[in-house]
């Protein structure tokens, strides 16, 4: 009965913070921005006090209702959760920010509807952060699936399509997790994680064990859009309205992969996902790396920023799958590092593309001529996010880096660590192809003293500040990666390394 | 495209399948999943609860957390539906 | 070899950093632009050389800024090598920004403020470099300076400028991710550190295979160093501004690609390992192809500063020829040979700078007789093509002879010959221009009234670069001294 | 499927005096029933989704027989929508009121707080008051997505 | 063969969730029409649901509403009732799938709004040109 309620009131915060936009937002639209930015910055704060306690207290479990864990629902929050949630509620603040500018210009007058969705959506990543039942993930999961379905259909043009296909692809991946939940279910007659793994100790052998494992992860592959079931990730992404794709790209990816690293750990130990089939675990790397290599040659052939920076989402997927299933500590350190920086590198790019998209209007490759003299300081930030996306140190991106290439050396999986460099070079290619468009062909001829401050016509500030704070992020959890990793990383990396 | 679809549910069928051969025969009272959780919801949820029917108990409380999101879902899809729908705010 | 812990390191640092805010800020008031510019240049060099005395005395200045991964923090320190390098690029940075003034103001170029902003960048970039204790700092500086140098390199802002600038970075950032990054992290892998440590760290943590194979990556993958065939970036960055091509590529940049390789050559890899390895003798006859075939292909270019290029690509081969002997004289003179090499060709580099702004000609072929016209340049010009060339009275000389004095004692005769052929094609590159400014005859029916020295303010660095490598060739004590303790402490 | 619409469109369907002055009759019992199900829902089998449904399909019904309108006059879409807030706020409330009052979320034998009582009672209250919370909910819930369904999006006179 | 016909006899409850999971996973899959394909995803669930609750069966087990008072004074024989768990979770699996189904039908009239048609060729066709 002593436990705190405090991780509870970081997911209620929303939750209730949405209501309350539902309904005082049909009176008038003041109430809106106060009420989102209020409640995601209370979950803020609240996220950094779990984070600390966790940190000091170790894991923190805590029964929904008061009923004893295998009975009722258990919420685990350990290292790796509570920097999930910290993860979540900040990314989702900063972006609130230029979501609120971009909202009200691309959806007059549906902003408390939206914000309602964007609130829930965050609720739901909340939970699945905080959730340690295989049934209650599955609810959680749907959550967040039908406010991003909404999300997305609410662009413009080829919006409802992708939001379709996307609702194909994300209900086969819910399916396939339901069904392998089912099969633990029938095998152990429970559906508590850590109960899961105790009984699942002697039953290592089945072919339902097998069977079950298979789903869950393929399952979490579609909703991740691990290579080759990415299709539905790209078009989705890019049609949504800037103000949806500013949270729902930095976001989702990343904690579906942190779902896989929770999903290994708390239900299959790493014992049996990693090293019970031969052949699989460096099946599954070999696939990363296929995929980062074709994800990677299919943005070459993007000619529109946000479409590009969808499919090296879908490379960076691949990244951290093949850093978990690396099976070595330095792996599993780069997959988590990785997931915090690339959520703020994608924040960083897409708000940059927001803020753009806000000026001019489009973000075909054309359309970007000049940028660093009309806009100098959004292409600053932009350029900082390019270069830990190519990783250059030192920024954050180089260091995920560095310990993904590592464990890939140590388990000398040579194909990985190849298509890691490989992209690395890719996504310098993409990006000095954008500096470079952005940079020259500038409509003035540009002789005189230099006056790039003229004609400036900057985003307002609603959408500025965001981006220059998560491109200071950037350059600042590269310095901090080393605390960052002995501090936290190594901690929150689960039991079984 | 058609055949890798049929190839693709084949297997996957297959797979199922080919999981299930542990699993206890149909109704058989003994099966993991007849003992051990529910067994417990069964014998104490009335004593716990003074609810005779156990799945409202089980739904409303035990797994309440569960049904909280259930709810927030469909709400999730009312909003959904209007916005995606309505042209214009009334 | 006794470090303290010092903030200074750091401030050589910070400091040009730092000056780009107020460079940004004035960029309305040229003048104070400047001055900040110059108070930049003016400091870090005092800030360098305050630090000398202690060096010279065997002692050195250490700073860790952040522990990013485990062994291996961002730490800054000041030894002997670094000091060198260091001294060598402060001190020829200040000339190059008075020179730049001059230039830049005579030609109006645009944008003067980012160019200005830019290059301190480098230069802090330049002497973190020089300043790294460890292979991860290397790389991090490394990269801010492949970067802020884009800036510079497509500052004309035509076609072809851009062109260039995607050529560069394609070498410099292609080798540096693909290749040096997998050998430091295989570097880490394998020792578990990537300190820079006196005698190298390598030793006995990995099979003959392996360690060739990482040498080879890691000379390859320092572009910098132009060692064939990763040298296309160097005459196509020629269409910077001169005193970018001057500084940059003639010190800064290329020196920075050389000083990296002999870093991992001594401290990483340890002369010891290389001997034992034969490793130094395969460095030695692979980079004395780029050599040789560099000389020639200057000799074939009319392109002034293509043809510095060129030259400047054979000579950084010289440099890493010397460590590749591992014998004292020869590791002596290839370390020299940054000082020296960097002395002459930045003089020469001014000069083709200064023909520029007089005459607006580029190419060797129009400047008979223009010698005639602006004696002191090319006075300077052939000071400086001595000294590139190793005659004395002149430190190219020292340099040289070191180098000829190592490859005897390693009993390399090959190498010998390739030390005199290259050093004859030198002369025949050079002194044809000479001779052409002083008593080619005019062209007929062109008007050259107009033609006279260039400003003082190009005129004053370029003379004083050309002492300095005249006064190097009797007092090269400091530099020396320095090169003993890098390599023998 | 585009013909199914025309006809919709074009031709009235329903409009017919028995099924209308039929389901004037039901509508009120279906509701009493749906209300049964909710309440009854500790007892037998039921709840607050299964009752929640049905209520909703009673307010379906009129819109089918009569049309859009007229079940939009009925249950306009003002209280549609607080009803739906106040259904899952109910819930949520309740979870979070037993937190704040020092227990754990979702414990309803915390609320003892309010109303001193068996806390296994209480339980059983709870239970009953977070069903009521899923019954508004699907309810309006329900509603509401057929109107704009069968409007796409219009709420005009639906199908 | 005997062992395996005595398997499916034993386990036919599988077998035929299974013949309807491939049923609708291939809809979902290999249909060119877009409301064929949430047909698919509605089947699929069912299938889902019939599993689910298929797992709770016990021979001779009554619907698990049981005597209040007998329960509080002398427990209940757990045999005599189904297992309550599956039916819990397929409630909550149930609201999903419905919502699901609203959201995709909205979306659908969106899609029939943008191009006239539910046929998934002719909608590329449109986008296409």
């Amino acid at each position: 009965m002593t436990t705190s309620n405090l991780h509870i009131y970081i997911l209620a915060a929303p939750l209730l913070g949405a209501f309350a936009v539902n309904l005082l937002g049909r009176l008038s639209r003041r109430w809106v921005a106060p009420l989102t930015l209020g409640v995601l910055g209370y979950a803020t704060v609240a996220a950094l006090v779990v984070l600390a306690r966790v940190l000091r207290d170790g894991t923190i479990s805590y029964t929904v209702g008061n009923w004893r864990p295998p009975f009722g629902i258990e919420l685990v929050i350990d290292p790796l959760g509570a920097l999930m949630l910290l993860l979540i509620s900040a990314v989702a603040l900063t972006a609130t920010f230029s979501s609120l500018t971009s909202i009200e210009r691309e959806l007059p007058g549906r902003e408390h509807l939206f914000f309602t969705m964007y609130l829930l959506l965050i609720a739901g990543l909340t939970g699945l952060a905080l959730t340690g039942d295989a049934f209650n993930l599955y609810v959680l999961l749907e959550i967040t699936s039908i406010t991003t379905y909404g999300l997305i259909a609410m662009g413009r043009g080829r919006a409802p399509l992708a939001s379709f296909n996307y609702i194909i692809m994300g209900s086969i991946g819910a399916c396939f997790y339901l069904l392998g939940v089912g099969y633990l279910y029938l095998l152990t007659g429970t559906l508590n994680m850590a109960d899961i793994a105790r009984i699942l100790q002697g039953l290592q052998e089945t072919a339902a064990l097998a069977t079950a494992f298979a789903f869950i992860l393929v399952g979490l592959w579609v909703k991740m859009a691990f290579f080759p079931l990415h299709s539905w990730l790209p078009t989705a992404y890019t049609q949504a309205p800037s103000g949806a794709s500013v949270m729902i790209a930095p976001l989702m990816t990343k904690v579906t992969v942190f779902l896989m690293i929770r999903v290994i750990f708390s239900i299959f130990t790493p014992t049996y996902a990693f090293f019970h089939h031969p052949g699989v675990q460096a099946g599954i790397v070999w696939a990363a790396a296929l995929a980062i290599v074709c994800a990677s040659a299919l943005a070459l052939a993007q000619r529109d920023l946000k479409r590009m920076l969808t499919y090296i989402i879908v490379a960076e997927v691949g990244y951290m799958v093949g850093g978990v299933w690396l099976a070595n500590t330095q792996g599993m350190t780069g997959a988590i590092l990785h997931i915090v920086n690339d959520a703020l590198m994608t924040l960083c790019l897409f708000l940059a593309a927001a803020a753009i998209i806000y000026r001019t209007g489009s973000l075909g490759f054309d359309s970007l001529q000049g940028l660093y003299r009309r806009m100098p300081i959004t292409m600053a930030a932009f350029t900082v996010g390019a270069f830990s996306m190519i990783g250059i140190p030192p920024t954050a991106g180089f260091f995920s880096k560095w310990y993904l290439l590592l464990g890939g050396i140590e388990a000398s999986q040579w194909g990985y660590v190849a298509a890691l460099v490989f992209s690395s070079l890719v996504n310098a290619v993409l990006f000095f192809r954008i500096i470079e468009i952005a940079y020259f062909r500038t409509g003035e001829a540009g002789h005189g003293h230099g006056h790039a401050v003229v004609r400036v016509e900057e985003a307002p500030l609603m959408m500025l500040a965001p981006l220059v704070l998560a491109a200071l992020a950037l350059i600042a959890v590269g310095f901090g990666s080393g605390p960052l990793v002995n501090g936290v990383i190594r901690l929150a990396i689960p039991g079984g390394f | 495209m058609k055949a890798l679809a049929l190839l693709a549910t084949l297997v996957t069928g297959a797979i199922l399948l080919y999981g299930t051969q542990d699993f206890a025969a149909w109704g058989d009272p003994e099966s993991p999943p007849n003992r051990h959780v529910s067994r417990y919801y069964i014998t104490e949820t009335v004593k716990e609860t003074h609810v005779p029917n156990i799945v409202t108990a089980v739904v409303a409380d035990y797994r309440g957390y569960d049904t909280m999101f259930e709810t927030v879902v469909i709400y999730c899809a009312g909003l959904v539906v209007v916005s995606v729908l309505r042209r214009r705010e009334s | 070899m006794a470090y303290v812990h010092s903030i200074w390191p750091l401030a050589a640092v910070l400091l040009p950093l730092l000056a780009t805010v107020p460079i940004m800020l004035s960029g309305r008031s040229p003048n104070l632009r400047e001055s900040w510019t110059l108070l930049a240049g003016g400091g870090m060099f005092a800030i360098v050389a305050s630090m000398l005395p202690t060096v010279l005395a065997g002692g050195g200045f250490v700073l860790t800024l952040a522990e990013v991964v485990p062994g291996v923090p961002i730490q800054l320190r000041v030894d002997a090598l670094g000091m060198f390098f260091a001294l060598v690029a402060s001190f020829l940075w200040i000339f190059t920004s008075v020179y730049s003034i001059g230039y830049m103001r005579a030609l109006e170029e645009h944008d003067q403020t980012r160019y200005f902003a830019s290059f301190a960048v480098a230069i802090a970039a330049t002497i973190g470099v020089a300043f790294s204790a460890n292979l991860l700092t290397l790389y991090l500086f490394y990269e801010v300076l492949s970067l802020s140098t884009y800036p510079l390199v497509t500052h004309e802002q035509n076609a072809e400028a851009r062109a260039s600038g995607r050529k560069y970075l394609t070498y410099i950032l292609g080798t540096s991710i693909g290749l040096v990054l997998p050998a430091m992290l295989i570097v880490y892998q394998l020792t578990g550190t990537l300190d820079f440590t006196h005698g190298g760290i390598l030793a006995g943590k990995a099979s003959p295979a392996t360690l060739s194979l990482l040498l080879l990556l890691f000379v390859l993958g320092f572009a910098k160093a132009g060692v064939m065939p990763f040298h296309g970036w160097l005459p196509a960055a020629m269409v910077a501004p001169t005193p970018v091509s001057a500084f940059l590529h003639g010190v800064a940049v290329v020196k920075v690609g050389v000083f990296s390789i002999l870093r991992v050559v001594f401290d990483i890899f340890g002369p010891d390992l290389l001997r034992n390895l034969d490793l130094g003798v395969a460095l030695t006859y692979f980079v004395s192809i780029t050599i040789l075939f560099a000389s020639l292909v200057a000799l074939t270019q009319d392109n002034l500063k293509r043809r510095l290029a060129y030259s400047t690509i054979g000579q950084l081969s010289y440099m890493i020829l010397g460590a590749g002997m591992v014998s004292a004289a020869g590791m002596t003179g290839g370390v020299l040979h940054i000082a020296m090499h960097a002395f002459g060709k930045i003089t020469l580099f001014f000069c083709a700078g200064a023909i520029y702004v007089a005459s607006h000609k580029k190419y060797i072929s129009e400047m008979d007789g223009l010698g005639r016209k602006m004696p002191i340049t090319y006075a300077a010009f052939f000071l400086g093509a001595l000294s590139i060339i190793g005659m004395p009275p002149l430190g190219g000389f020292l340099s040289k002879w070191n180098l000829l004095v190592g490859a005897v004692q390693s009993h390399q005769m090959v190498l010998v010959a390739v030390l005199l052929g290259s050093s004859l094609l030198n002369a025949a590159y050079f002194f044809p221009i000479v001779y052409r400014g002083f008593f080619a005859p005019a062209p007929a029916g062109e008007a050259r009234e107009g033609i006279r020295e260039a400003p003082l303010f190009c005129l004053l660095p370029l003379s004083v670069t050309a002492l300095c490598s005249l006064l190097l060739f009797f007092y090269p004590t400091v530099f020396l001294q320095l090169v003993q303790r890098a390599l023998f402490p | 499927m585009k013909q199914v619409q025309e006809r919709a469109r074009t031709r009235a369907v329903g409009e017919s005096l028995i099924i209308q002055t039929a389901v004037r009759l039901m509508v009120p019992f279906i509701q009493l029933f749906g209300l049964y199900v909710i309440v009854h829902g500790h007892y037998s089998p039921g709840g607050g989704f299964q009752g929640g449904v049905i209520l909703g399909a009673s307010f379906i019904l009129t819109a089918v027989a009569f049309d859009l309108q007229t079940s939009l006059k009925r249950f306009s879409e003002r209280t549609n929508a607080i009803m739906g807030n106040a259904g899952v706020l109910l819930y949520t409330g309740v979870g979070l009121l037993c937190a704040l009052l020092g227990g754990l979320f979702l414990d309803y034998s915390a609320l003892v707080r309010i109303i001193p009582m068996d806390p296994v009672e209480w339980r059983s209250l709870g239970i009953f008051l977070v069903e009521v919370g899923v019954g508004l909910a699907v309810m309006s819930i329900m509603a509401s997505l057929y109107w704009d369904l069968s409007s796409r999006g219009e709420l005009d006179e639906g199908l | 063969m005997q062992g395996i016909i005595a398997e499916i006899v034993a386990k036919y409850n599988y077998w035929i969730y299974v013949v309807l999971m491939m049923i609708g996973f291939y809809a979902m899959i290999g249909k060119r029409n877009l409301v064929k394909k949430l047909i698919g995803l509605n089947i699929f669930q069912t299938a889902i649901i019939l599993f689910y609750v298929s797992t709770g069966v016990k021979r001779g087990g009554g619907i698990p509403i049981v005597d209040k008072h007998a329960a509080l004074t002398h427990g209940i024989d757990p045999a005599t009732v189904v297992n309550p768990l599956p039916h819990v979770l397929m409630l909550t699996a149930i609201v999903v799938g419905v919502s699901v189904t609203g959201v995709a039908l909205a979306v659908l009239l969106r899609v029939y709004r943008e191009y006239g048609t539910l046929e998934e060729d002719e909608i590329l066709e449109k986008i296409g040109k």
